[in-house]
């Protein structure tokens, strides 16, 4: 993690934000937002999932309208209409959700606010691949070609050229909603030490994180969203981490502490020998067991390929070599559905392309996978079905208004909650997480965490992939960590130290080849 | 092999009564057996494109006589002059090449066919008669811009002339059964005195039948025209009360005929070569 | 928002906003024109837009999907030349040959759409050119079973059942309004609509989700096949005959009512009532400006402006009902 | 994957898929037939497929941003209507007439693009209504303005540009053929068509981007129908006459030319290069099939099914090419 940044704002007002509404209908996203930026601070917003963090940014940024309120930039009044608008005024922001074009490239994503010009509009592609390339070894993606199409990324690549593409203009302010969410250690430092830098050229940071530990690295100031309101600003030396979670969510959360988990049985319930996929170089692929009642995290850098392991066995890509068994039973899973009937399910990474059906209400996303549950012969019973999305959203906290309301209202932390709870729906006896708690705030990762764990001692076996170290430390029983396509060493909850999975993470090996099992 | 080639253009085979057309220039040539017979349709009654191309694919391989019934009089000028120039014997039937065309492409060309306007106005005049001064009717146009709806159009308008018919109300349908189906059950409504109705086609002529059928109305009086089979029983029980046999059936033939005449070295055609054409009515 | 799960009346409302475009036409003509609401009219326009809305009840389901078939208007013909063929065999009973007919023209259409369906489904390949491609073998096709004869001579009982009237109303009508009613409940009660909405919005989360994609696509299509056989035995019992060159450029009326009725052609939104209202719309517009007495031109250009006005419309009515 | 970044050679020729399918067509049609590849029946062709092409190549634009243009068929008959009254006009010089008549036609395809762009922009409504809309509006006003008269009797050196021949092949065909070319500069080297590609991958994303996504979808539309318009001078050129009438069905095939050619109708994935191969598959199948003496309704129907059957190659050499 990086170092805190020295603090060196001034007291200059830039952006000044005063009782600020919006609503959606009913939903009142904002209901009194006030705040405001000191020039060349480092600023972070924080608060429980729909709280109103990225409506803010959006308002701010020219993508919503505001309803009611004041906002001054530099002094002057500012109403921003449209994102044009707001970046011709120096604001820059990442938004929460991915806004790439994924059959362009890498390059022209990054430059597509701003093509480098020749004469007569013409493209200045040298240019545009210089400036790419530069920008993605600021951020530190060495090994990503410029001319690849994003749709060949994983999810935190493409995290890491939005970041790159809004860093690409030269801005007053900049707006960072999750960035980390998906990024590993790593990435995640780097970005910190690019924020260091652009701070230190007089640019001001708005931060959002439900990673305190970040907030607390890097941020100067904070300001916390409880309800669609700011319940208080505070200087990051002035306070602490468990007052900051105190005014988010109104009381004091006990610590996460980690239980062995003694339900563990020794029947081996899913067990993967030399799985290959057309992207997996070592013709040796991965091995592992799984077993009843045991929750496995698979640690590793960004493109280590977990993603892929956890879409093969799902069926979701096809295998090119390599054995799958069941209860000691070979069976082959070809796509989603054999799966599906070996009784695995799977929580993908990407909640808006493979995660979620954004048109279709909350109650239609949850019964997805068990639609048979809330059906008599093909006939839904939307009574059944609208319980089954209330049961689900009340066990993880979801924060919405109907269960008619489409998903895509949703804020992106409750919408990754949607998706938990129509896997959770489903009963699988294996289920397959990848990054599961992307974007969901600290109170909900604990009951999330706390569920998944009951779960476990039920009987049901889980495979976490998670960019979050401290969330595969806390939960998991045991730790697979790997890198380049590979499995590169085997962990138990005695040995996991950030060190140790670190340099396994980096292509040190630890334990000998071959005994990763 | 040394026998003469006849490329036979042809407009739209889906139209029954150019296949039919057809299948008469292919029984026509298995019975003559001294010439061999290539025959192209095209794909729809606007597709002007396809015709020229098959003009400009005959040209290719060098067919001895061109027999065409083109899709657009002015259209087909320029390409068949080509043809000729070529050395192709061309024989134009079914519709005659503008004649203003020709003479600004300086081309001479006969023409074997029909008369359309003349056959409408028999079928106009029959309504006529039967109306008598003042009679109520509406026109059924086939598709504007096409130079044989544009013809029956004509002949009808003549006939509504001498007759001193009180023309309601003429619209294209088409030259389609189910269009004017609906466009003359809206005529119907709007003008309830309708008596006497004109149809450019049997198609469309069978469109208005079932339209009356279906108003209750057995007052009015319909005219078509092609003798289509379906028309058959209408006319027999009086639903209709006439059609027009061009006999199209021998058109084609007969126009094949005349060219190898001319491939044989026979003196080139002149002016018009009519064939006949023949009102058909019930009892 | 155009919701995708039509549950409530209201809903049902919204999902079906051309319905004060459809007001204002009706409204405006019958002002216009004194005989527009006549009750023989009014039996007019219902007939008319009988196949338009059968052909369009199926096509809801492949846009849904967010497929599209051009094919469905060849296809109409290549089963009424199949049902025509069947109705016309010597030797055999009336009702026997009504029902063979029938059953003729619905399987020649079912199995053009199944294949519609399975060859865009299993190569994952755009369903406009496979639909052309239909479009193409099945209109040759139709030419060549007739040899581009119409075929007509239909036993009575069967002309009998397009004309026939209940309670005023055509029965022809009535049979495609029970489709939309059927096609409604399928779409709104049952897991396969469900999963229909679903694919078009996502494909990729319902193959996730466990569901055989694959089949339900097909199935999309093959109802679209089915509704293009059953409006050929319409078109055959209305109008007493079989035409191979019937239903030229049906495709284009069909996905018109589907669209107006604010289907997305990207798939995933819509309602078959909307369909229902689209079907309106384009058949109020022909009957009444023939009845005002417009000339050919000015109305294909004043259906025209109509239609654009019309989606325009919805756009704002669309905007009032969302705030 | 068909990559919308068409630089190097080698993608070129992935974009260009279909150029397998189209190979197997030629090779065939050259066994098949003595004269498929003599140098008249290869003039033939060419000149037959330029129209398509033009026609083609404004629609890929329009493709790309997502939407789809009905009206191209209708708007160039409008446009070689208007062109006709121009280049007919009494007491002008012939350069003069042929100049105002190109400029006529131009214009009048250009400014019907143009409505259906802002239209269709301006309140986020789906082309395809509104350029059905237009496809009637165009067509009305074409017979309109004509009399639903054909126009002819245009100055010999108007009509001697539709026949000239350039190193042996048709000029028209080079005037498309660097349409070609300068679609693909525009689309792949410039700003501009960047954007093209980006608004039709995720337009939500060029709009936060800032760009002012309405103007580019607005230009998409314009240009195609400038093209239709440029086809207008052609056909005219061609066929020496103005018709009210042609043009019809020719959206379905310029958009199949596109679509056959690899380019997503959802948008944002393509390449004009596939448009031209697209256009010759059409172009070659109807003109092979037309020599080997094929009869017309098994021509129709072999059609289809070559047009389905190339698609499916193009499929797997897209899976080959890719892994
Ligand atoms: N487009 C929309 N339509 C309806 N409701 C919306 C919309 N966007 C946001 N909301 C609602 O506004 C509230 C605030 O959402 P917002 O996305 O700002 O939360 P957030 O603080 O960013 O949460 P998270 O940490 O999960 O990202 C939520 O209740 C959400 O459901
Ligand atoms: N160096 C690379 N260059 C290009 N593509 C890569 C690279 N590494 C991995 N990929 C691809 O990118 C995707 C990301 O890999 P994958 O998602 O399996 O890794 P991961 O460990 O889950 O990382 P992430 O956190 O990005 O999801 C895979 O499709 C993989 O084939
Ligand atoms: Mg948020
Ligand atoms: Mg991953």
């Amino acid at each position: 993690m990086a170092q805190a940044v020295q603090a060196s704002p001034t007291d200059d007002i830039l952006l000044d934000v005063t009782d600020l509404r919006k609503s959606f209908g009913g939903v009142h996203a904002l209901s009194g937002v006030s705040f405001s930026l000191k020039a060349g601070e480092v600023h972070a917003l924080v608060g429980e999932n729909g709280a109103g963090k990225s409506t803010l940014i959006k308002v701010l940024t020219g993508v919503h309208h505001y309803d009611a309120g004041t906002i001054s930039l530099g002094g002057a009044a500012f109403e921003p209409s449209d994102p044009h608008f707001a970046k011709a005024a120096g604001i820059q922001v990442v938004h929460q959700e991915f806004n790439l074009l994924t059959d362009l490239s890498v390059a022209e994503n990054i430059s597509i606010e701003a093509f480098p010009r020749a004469r007569f509009g013409l493209l200045d592609r040298t240019e545009m691949k210089r400036r790419a390339r530069t920008a993605l070894d600021a951020i530190g993606l060495n090994d990503v070609d410029v001319d690849t199409p994003v749709s060949r990324l994983g999810i935190a690549h493409r995290q890491l050229i939005e970041i790159a593409r809004a860093l690409q203009t030269e801005s007053r302010i900049l707006i960072l909603d999750e960035p980390t969410a998906t990024l590993t250690e790593r990435e995640t430092s780097r970005l910190f030490d690019i924020v260091a830098g652009i701070k230190a050229k007089g640019v001001t940071v708005v931060f959002v994180s439900h990673h305190l530990d970040e907030v607390f690295a890097i941020c100067d100031r904070v300001t916390i969203f409880r309800n669609g309101q700011t319940i208080a600003t505070e200087n990051i030396a002035d306070t602490s981490p468990e007052g900051v979670v105190r005014h988010m969510v109104g009381r004091t959360l006990s610590e996460q502490t980690k239980e062995l988990n003694d339900a563990i049985c020794d029947s081996i319930v899913l067990s993967v020998e030399g799985l290959q996929t057309a992207a997996s170089p070592h013709p040796q692929g991965v091995s592992f067991d799984l077993r009843q009642g045991e929750i496995l995290g698979i640690a590793g850098l960004v493109g280590a390929g977990r993603t892929e392991v956890l879409r093969a066995i799902f069926g979701a890509d096809p295998i090119q070599s390599g054995q799958i068994s069941r209860n000691g039973n070979r069976i082959s899973i070809s796509n989603p559905r054999d799966a599906i009937a070996a009784g695995i399910g799977f929580v993908t990474e990407d909640r808006k392309d493979e995660g979620l059906i954004l048109d279709m209400d909350i109650a239609a996303n949850t019964s997805l996978v068990s639609i048979k549950d809330v059906s008599v012969k093909g006939l839904l019973n939307f009574a059944k079905e609208r319980l089954m999305a209330i049961q689900g959203g009340a066990r993880l906290k979801l924060k919405y208004g109907k269960a008619s309301d489409p998903a895509s209202s949703l804020s992106g932390g409750n919408q990754q909650k949607v998706v938990l709870a129509k896997w959770l729906a489903s009963h699988p006896e294996i289920l397959l997480l990848d990054e599961p708690t992307r974007g969901v705030d600290v109170g909900a990762k604990a009951e999330i965490y706390a569920i998944l764990k009951d779960l476990a001692a039920q009987g049901m076996s889980m495979i976490v992939v998670s960019s979050e170290l401290p969330e595969l430390i806390t939960l998991t029983d045991r730790l697979l960590v790997m890198s380049e396509h590979k499995v590169q060493g085997s962990l138990m909850p005695e040995d996991y130290q950030q060190e140790a999975i670190l340099k396994l993470a980096y292509g040190q090996s630890e334990t000998p080849e071959g005994q990763n099992q | 092999e040394d026998k003469p080639v006849v490329g036979l253009v042809m407009k739209s085979l889906a139209n029954e009564f150019f296949q039919n057309m057809m299948v008469g220039a292919e029984e026509h040539a298995k019975m003559r057996g001294d010439y061999t017979l290539i025959a192209v349709g095209m794909q729809n009654e606007t597709d002007f494109e396809s015709q020229i191309n098959a003009v400009e694919n005959f040209i290719t391989q060098g067919v001895d006589a061109i027999v065409i019934a083109p899709a657009d009089s002015r259209a087909m000028v320029r390409p068949i002059k080509r043809a000729m120039e070529a050395g192709i014997v061309v024989v134009n039937f079914d519709v005659s090449l503008d004649a203003a065309a020709k003479e600004q492409q300086g081309i001479d060309l006969a023409f074997v066919g029909p008369d359309n306007r003349g056959g409408a106005k028999l079928a106009g005049d029959a309504l006529g008669q039967a109306l008598g001064d003042g009679g109520k009717i509406v026109i059924i146009e086939g598709n504007p811009g096409a130079d044989n709806a544009n013809e029956r159009r004509l002949g009808f308008e003549a006939s509504v002339e001498e007759y001193k018919l009180d023309l309601l109300d003429s619209r294209t349908a088409h030259w389609e059964t189910e269009e004017a189906n609906q466009v003359f059950s809206a005529m119907l409504t709007a003008h309830p005195d309708i008596q006497g109705v004109m149809a450019a086609n049997d198609s469309m002529a069978v469109g208005v039948v079932k339209a009356l059928e279906a108003a209750g109305r057995s007052d009015i009086i319909v005219v078509g025209f092609d003798n289509i089979p379906a028309v058959g029983p209408m006319i027999a029980d009086g639903r209709m009360l006439a059609t027009v046999d061009q006999f199209g059936t021998r058109m084609a033939a007969d126009s094949i005929d005349l060219a190898l005449e001319v491939v044989a070295g026979g003196p080139a055609l002149e002016g018009w070569v009519k064939t006949e054409i023949e009102l058909v009515k019930g009892q | 928002m155009k919701g995708s799960s039509a549950f409530s009346v209201k809903s049902i409302v919204n999902n079906a906003g051309i319905g004060l475009a459809l007001l204002l036409l009706i409204l405006f003509f019958s002002v216009a024109s004194e005989f527009f609401l006549s009750p023989n009219n009014i039996t007019n326009i219902l007939t008319q837009i009988t196949i338009n809305l059968i052909l369009a009840v199926g096509m809801t389901f492949v846009i849904l999907i967010g497929g599209i078939d051009l094919s469905v208007g060849s296809v109409m013909a290549f089963a009424a030349v199949i049902a025509g063929k069947a109705i016309t065999l010597p030797g055999l009973g009336t009702t026997e040959l009504i029902l063979l007919a029938i059953l003729a023209g619905l399987v020649a259409g079912l199995i053009c759409g199944l294949v519609n369906g399975v060859i865009s489904a299993y190569w994952a390949l755009p369903s406009f050119i496979i639909t052309l491609g239909m479009l193409n073998i099945a209109r040759g096709a139709a030419l060549q079973v007739s040899g581009a004869q119409t075929i007509y001579s239909f036993p009575f009982a069967f002309e009998e059942f397009g004309s026939k009237m209940v309670f005023g109303i055509p029965f022809v009508f009535l049979l495609a309004l029970a489709l939309v009613a059927i096609a409604w409940f399928v779409l709104n009660r049952t897991v396969f609509g469900r999963l229909i909405y679903a694919i078009g919005n996502n494909e990729e989360a319902v193959r996730l989700a466990g569901h055989p994609v694959f089949w339900y696509k097909v199935a999309a299509f093959t109802i679209c096949g089915a509704t293009a056989g059953i409006a050929a035995i319409v078109y055959m019992a209305r109008l007493s005959i079989a035409s191979p060159i019937a239903g030229i450029g049906f495709e284009l009326n069909a996905i018109a009512a589907v669209i107006i009725g604010g289907t997305s052609l990207a798939g995933g939104r819509g309602s078959v009532i909307g369909t229902l209202l689209g079907a309106f719309i384009i058949g109020v517009l022909a009957n009444g400006l023939i009845l005002i007495g417009l000339s050919d031109f000015m109305r294909q250009m004043i259906t025209g402006v109509v239609i654009i006005i019309a989606v325009i419309l919805d756009h704002y009515r669309a905007k009032l009902s969302s705030s």
